[in-house]
């Protein structure tokens, strides 16, 4: 079992008899969020190895996607990061735009922004379940899930879907948002901010949620940058690396946000920072709601957009007219996509989710290549959680905010 | 001598009744009222109103099959949760409902509580022992110290009752109180009490000290390889032990069955309502607080209960001297 | 075991010894009822309808209601509800989690990927979890709704109820 | 931008063989020399953040201009200047290897690994290449071009196989 670890054995004497205790975390475990093991050496109840063995989701995105189209694509993206599928949705199609060399509408990237923002209340408001019914306060989890159902509702009505959307699609949007969801969304952000402050009243006034969180798994800011942390875990660090105002995409240029950060580095400055990214995404959905109403009646889709449509599927392509970019007609592929490289960014809500893809001219990707914050957080563990208790551990999985489908792919 | 016989036997049989469905219904109401406090409804399908819930539940791990894994030490792995729950359950025993009822009235009362409970903490050490899983093992280790160490605070927390009232008859105590100047030893006795509740809760092993068990960490702690019937006793004990210690508390410091007025024909009815209000703050504390970690929890058992509880034992014997 | 020969049905699911007052039937009537009161499903989530089953178990569905709280540990668990992709390298695990659940026990495959295995017909999924669990109820959907799920949990409570003499065989 | 591309190529013009203009700076480099290269851009350049490694196979890609079949992809960022740098190193198919860059970045240590698990490319001085997202016994490396992506039955993995026959067995 030890060949997990790089452990030096130690050298058993034949007097003094002690042998490490070994744990194994998972995949079955209440509080891994999924299918995460970890592989774990105690001292009585202090870890002194950690070993992280993920793998079991791996379902082969990367592979599928390199037999799919671009738009189909995007729809594999929606089950890498479950939870905040717009986000991922997003970046494929940044990817992708830059790839073909697309302008997406104004309207477009503004409705873009409203639906990463949402993902990204969604995202939180999960993490903040789940790390809390980790450390143990049970009521928040089911409080969170209460807010977090209106957006889901949103969700649905602006594309028929709760958790996979996509809603995103190469060069725009699917379709635009009705009277109906903008008011609705103008009505969540009135009475969201209130909540926010409910949930801390529940737990930051908490003498055994501080304890439990003030000085677990300090992670310093070189040490963080090094190992590759971002999103809300490095700018707890103090590092101001942000990925909407490094390298602006969608309408993130136009609108207002602070980008929080920590001082110290510790669980409870993450909780800190994403509870006041919670409060930012909220300023940011109500500047694009503001801005709708300009771009009025636009479009919502590139024009040179590839087609939604897959036509090998289609049995009857008799009269058609001039064809649109992205489509192949059986037996000869029109390229479509110039061939060359694109590597686009986004900030996920978990960090930073880059999509990197080389196409070879035909209407799918050469290579498709993610790279996911959770993959690199979760490689962070050994690191944070050496010399802590397995108690603490379950805080510093809570508060990396990991989904194994979006490490596993 | 028979008659004597009969009667202890049908006053035993109605108490243990009466504490069974209080402990059945305990797991009801906690449910409920948990999910009221969640913003949910809980259970409302099985029965009217979700009534006949804790029986579909008991049923249901009656006639479920009752795994062995293997390695385990089987005669301790047995026998555990029976230690548990009768430790837990034989402090009702003791407890004087009423004046003119309870079982055994014995002049070291407390103290035999008090020891009962200790004891009932070996079910849970030797069940993580038997079990052959390192989950229940850290659950074992931790529920040996979480109990080792809060039994003391809770002693002192008691002694300086036994302090006030002279006597460790709980019968005796609780008379005592009657004749005490404020009726209930809560109000000169705060601090202790302060310290014995929080101690009961680690006793029980309830949140935020429900370490041994913790669900997120150590996936349900002891009784991890427990199924069916076993389980379902160590989940009565559980909730047995929450019962004693809110009786127990209830008897010495909030006055046992003396209330504001008399209520006619319900000779428990303070009683009760007591009971009812602690059982309501363990429930209370569940939905509201995180856990604690394995050194913070004893730190705050060494370093604040225990100097609190010698302080106020000083105390006590001070102020008993004087006046 | 030979209820079925020495019995006569009086009743759809009611039984009688010939020739005497005894009915055996309402016992399993009893016991199912109680088996479908209380359904406890193992917090075992795989994928993305594992956080449509944490919803369904939230404050806006309550799995509660039913009875149905989620268990941390297969022992004391009664259904498994597999959420999401199972992979190969998962599989033996999950089957692990089935076999150490105590009789009677209940596979929900929640998910077409569970059911299926949906949209990921690739080198390292299961192409449904029945290649190695006996499943009692699909729930397909990429993910299914909380209301899906809860229909698939009260169907199983409608195929518990249905059943005879799966008790204590096992003893 | 400029004077950072002008001043690399002239000092390591061993390593760098061209500088391409796309989306980003993109230096195609050598293997020998590399680490140098790499440590350079770390130290004195302040290319701290290693964003992503991957590899990429070119089998029989149409565009393709050079011999090497496997391609190690580099993304790095100076989070001071805000310059984002694309290095690539080409790998052949006879002699897989590349040299690790775990000793500078940490978070290269499990995109190496991964890189390995994918498309079989060793890293020299990774101090733990083993495979990571699929399991230890796998056979074959699942994104190369000549991988299928469904596995059929006679290629399937042997545990698996294994498994699925002793369910089969059990039941």
């Amino acid at each position: 079992m030890a060949t997990y670890l790089e452990i030096n054995k130690k050298q058993v004497n034949e007097e003094k008899w002690e042998e490490p205790f070994y744990l194994n975390m998972g995949p079955q475990h209440p509080s891994t969020h999924g299918v995460l093991r970890l592989f774990l050496e105690l001292e009585g109840e202090t870890i002194v190895n950690c070993a992280p063995i993920i793998g079991y989701l791996h379902r082969g995105v990367e592979k599928l996607g390199e037999t799919l189209n671009y738009n189909q694509t995007i729809v594999l993206s929606d089950r890498m990061d479950y939870i905040a599928s717009a986000a991922n949705n997003t970046a494929f199609a940044l990817a992708f735009e830059k790839l073909m060399g697309l302008e997406v509408p104004k309207r477009a990237k503004l409705l873009r922004t409203i639906v990463c923002e949402m993902a990204r209340i969604c995202n939180h408001l999960l993490w903040l379940a789940t790390h809390a019914l980790d450390i143990g306060a049970m009521t928040v989890f089911l409080y969170c899930f209460r807010d977090r159902e209106w957006l889901l509702n949103i969700y649905e009505k602006i594309c028929g879907a709760r958790l996979t959307h996509t809603y995103v699609r190469v060069g725009g949007v699917r379709q635009d948002f009705t009277q109906e969801i903008i008011d609705e969304l103008y009505k969540f952000t009135e009475e969201f901010p209130p909540r926010i402050y409910d949930y801390e009243t529940l737990i930051d006034v908490n003498r055994i949620w501080l304890k439990r969180t003030k000085g677990v798994a300090v992670v310093p800011a070189e040490d963080a940058i090094n190992l590759g942390l971002t999103g809300p875990v490095l700018r707890g660090s103090g590092v101001p690396y942000d990925v909407r105002k490094f390298r602006p995409y969608d309408a993130y240029g136009e609108v207002d946000f602070v980008v929080p950060t920590g001082k110290n580095g510790d669980t409870y400055d993450r909780y800190r920072v994403r509870m006041e990214e919670l409060r930012q995404a909220n300023r940011i959905i109500r500047q694009c709601l503001d801005k709708l109403p300009e771009t009025q009646g636009e479009p919502v889709v590139a024009e040179n957009a590839p087609d939604l449509l897959i036509p090998e599927k289609i049995k009857k392509p008799e009269p058609k007219p001039v064809p649109k970019k992205g489509v192949i007609f059986k037996g000869e592929e029109i390229p479509v996509v110039p061939p060359g490289e694109a590597f686009a960014s986004i900030e996920s809500p978990k960090g930073e989710l880059a999509v990197y893809v080389i196409s070879d001219g035909s209407s799918r990707p050469w290579r498709l290549r993610v790279r996911t914050p959770s993959f690199v957080h979760i490689s962070a563990i050994p690191y944070m959680a050496k010399n802590h208790l397995i108690a603490d551990l379950i805080a510093i999985i809570g508060t990396l905010d990991i989904v194994l489908g979006d490490s596993d792919r | 001598m028979l008659e004597k016989l009969i009667y202890f036997l049908i006053a035993a049989i109605t108490l243990l009744v009466i504490a069974l469905l209080h402990v059945a219904y305990l797991t009801y109401a906690e449910r409920k009222v948990i999910a009221r406090m969640q913003q949910r409804l809980g259970p409302n399908r099985v029965g009217p109103r979700g009534l006949l819930q804790p029986i579909a539940d008991m049923l249901k791990l009656l006639t479920k099959e009752d795994l062995v894994p293997y390695g385990v030490d089987k005669p301790i792995f047995y026998i555990a949760p029976f230690i548990s729950l009768v430790f837990a359950g034989t402090g009702v025993a003791l407890i004087p409902l009423w004046e003119k009822f309870v079982i055994s009235n014995i002049n070291v009362g407390l103290l035999f509580i008090l020891a009962l409970s200790s004891l009932s903490a070996y079910g849970v050490i030797l069940s993580g022992w038997a079990s052959n899983s390192r989950y229940a093992f850290l659950g074992g280790l931790r529920a040996s110290a979480q109990v080792i160490s809060y039994e003391i605070a809770m002693s002192l927390a008691l002694l300086s009752v036994v302090l006030m009232a002279g006597s460790l008859n709980l019968m005796d105590i609780v008379k005592a109180q009657i004749s005490s100047p404020y009726k209930v030893y809560l109000i000169p006795q705060i601090i202790a009490f302060y310290v014995f509740i929080i101690s009961a809760i680690a006793e029980c092993n309830r949140i935020p000290f429900d370490l041994p068990e913790a669900e997120t960490e150590l996936v349900a702690g002891y009784f991890v390889e427990y199924s069916a019937i076993r389980f379902a006793i160590f989940y009565l004990a559980e909730y047995f032990g929450m019962v004693v210690m809110s009786a127990l508390a209830v008897t010495c410091f909030l006055g046992g069955w003396i209330g504001p007025f008399e209520v006619p024909y319900i000779p428990f009815f303070w009683f009760l309502i007591k009971l009812y209000f602690l059982l309501f703050v363990y429930i209370w504390v569940r939905a509201t607080l995180p856990r604690y970690r394995y050194d913070q929890l004893m730190g705050l058992g060494w370093k604040v209960l225990i100097p609190l509880g010698i302080i106020n034992l000083f105390l006590t014997a001070f102020l008993k001297l004087i006046f | 075991m030979g209820i079925e020969k020495e019995t006569i049905e009086i009743a759809p699911g009611i039984r009688q010894i010939p020739g005497t007052p005894v009915v055996i039937s309402p016992i399993d009537k009893i016991i199912n009822w109680a088996r479908a009161g209380s359904m406890w499903p193992v917090t075992f989530g795989l994928a993305c309808c594992a956080i449509e089953m944490m919803a369904t178990g939230a404050s806006h569905f309550d799995l509660d209601r039913y009875g149905i709280i989620f268990r941390a540990t297969p022992r004391q668990a009664d259904v498994l509800i597999v959420a999401g992709t199972v992979t190969k390298k998962m599989a033996p695990i999950v089957r692990r989690v089935f076999d150490q659940m105590p009789e009677p026990k209940y596979v929900i495959a929640m998910g077409s990927c569970a059911c299926s295995g949906g949209i990921f017909k690739t080198y390292s999924v299961v192409q449904g979890v029945d290649e190695f669990l006996p499943v009692d109820i699909y729930v397909p959907g990429c993910p299914p709704r909380p209301e899906a799920l809860l229909f698939g949990l009260l169907n199983l409570q409608q195929k518990i109820k249905s059943e005879a003499k799966k008790w204590g065989f096992w003893r | 931008m400029e004077e950072l591309l002008n001043e690399l190529k002239e000092k390591f013009s061993s390593v760098i063989i061209e500088i391409q203009e796309k989306d980003y700076p993109t230096l195609i480099c050598k293997r020998n020399g590399f680490l140098d290269l790499m440590k350079y851009l770390k130290d004195e350049k302040g290319f701290k953040y290693l964003i992503d490694l991957c590899g990429a196979d070119y089998l029989e890609y149409k565009y393709k201009n050079f011999e090497e079949r496997f391609e190690v992809v580099y993304h790095l960022y100076n989070l001071d200047n805000k310059i984002l740098l694309r290095l690539k190193v080409r790998v052949p198919e006879k002699d897989c290897w590349q040299y690790s860059v775990t000793p500078l970045w940490r978070t290269a240590n499990w995109f190496e690994r991964e890189c390995y698990d994918m498309f079989g490319i060793n890293f020299k001085g990774h101090p733990n290449l083993k495979r990571i997202l699929m399991p230890d016994d796998w056979e074959g490396h699942p994104l190369r071009k000549d991988y299928p992506v469904y596995l059929e039955e006679e290629q399937e993995w042997k545990t698996y196989k294994e498994f699925k026959e002793k369910i089969k067995e059990q039941s």
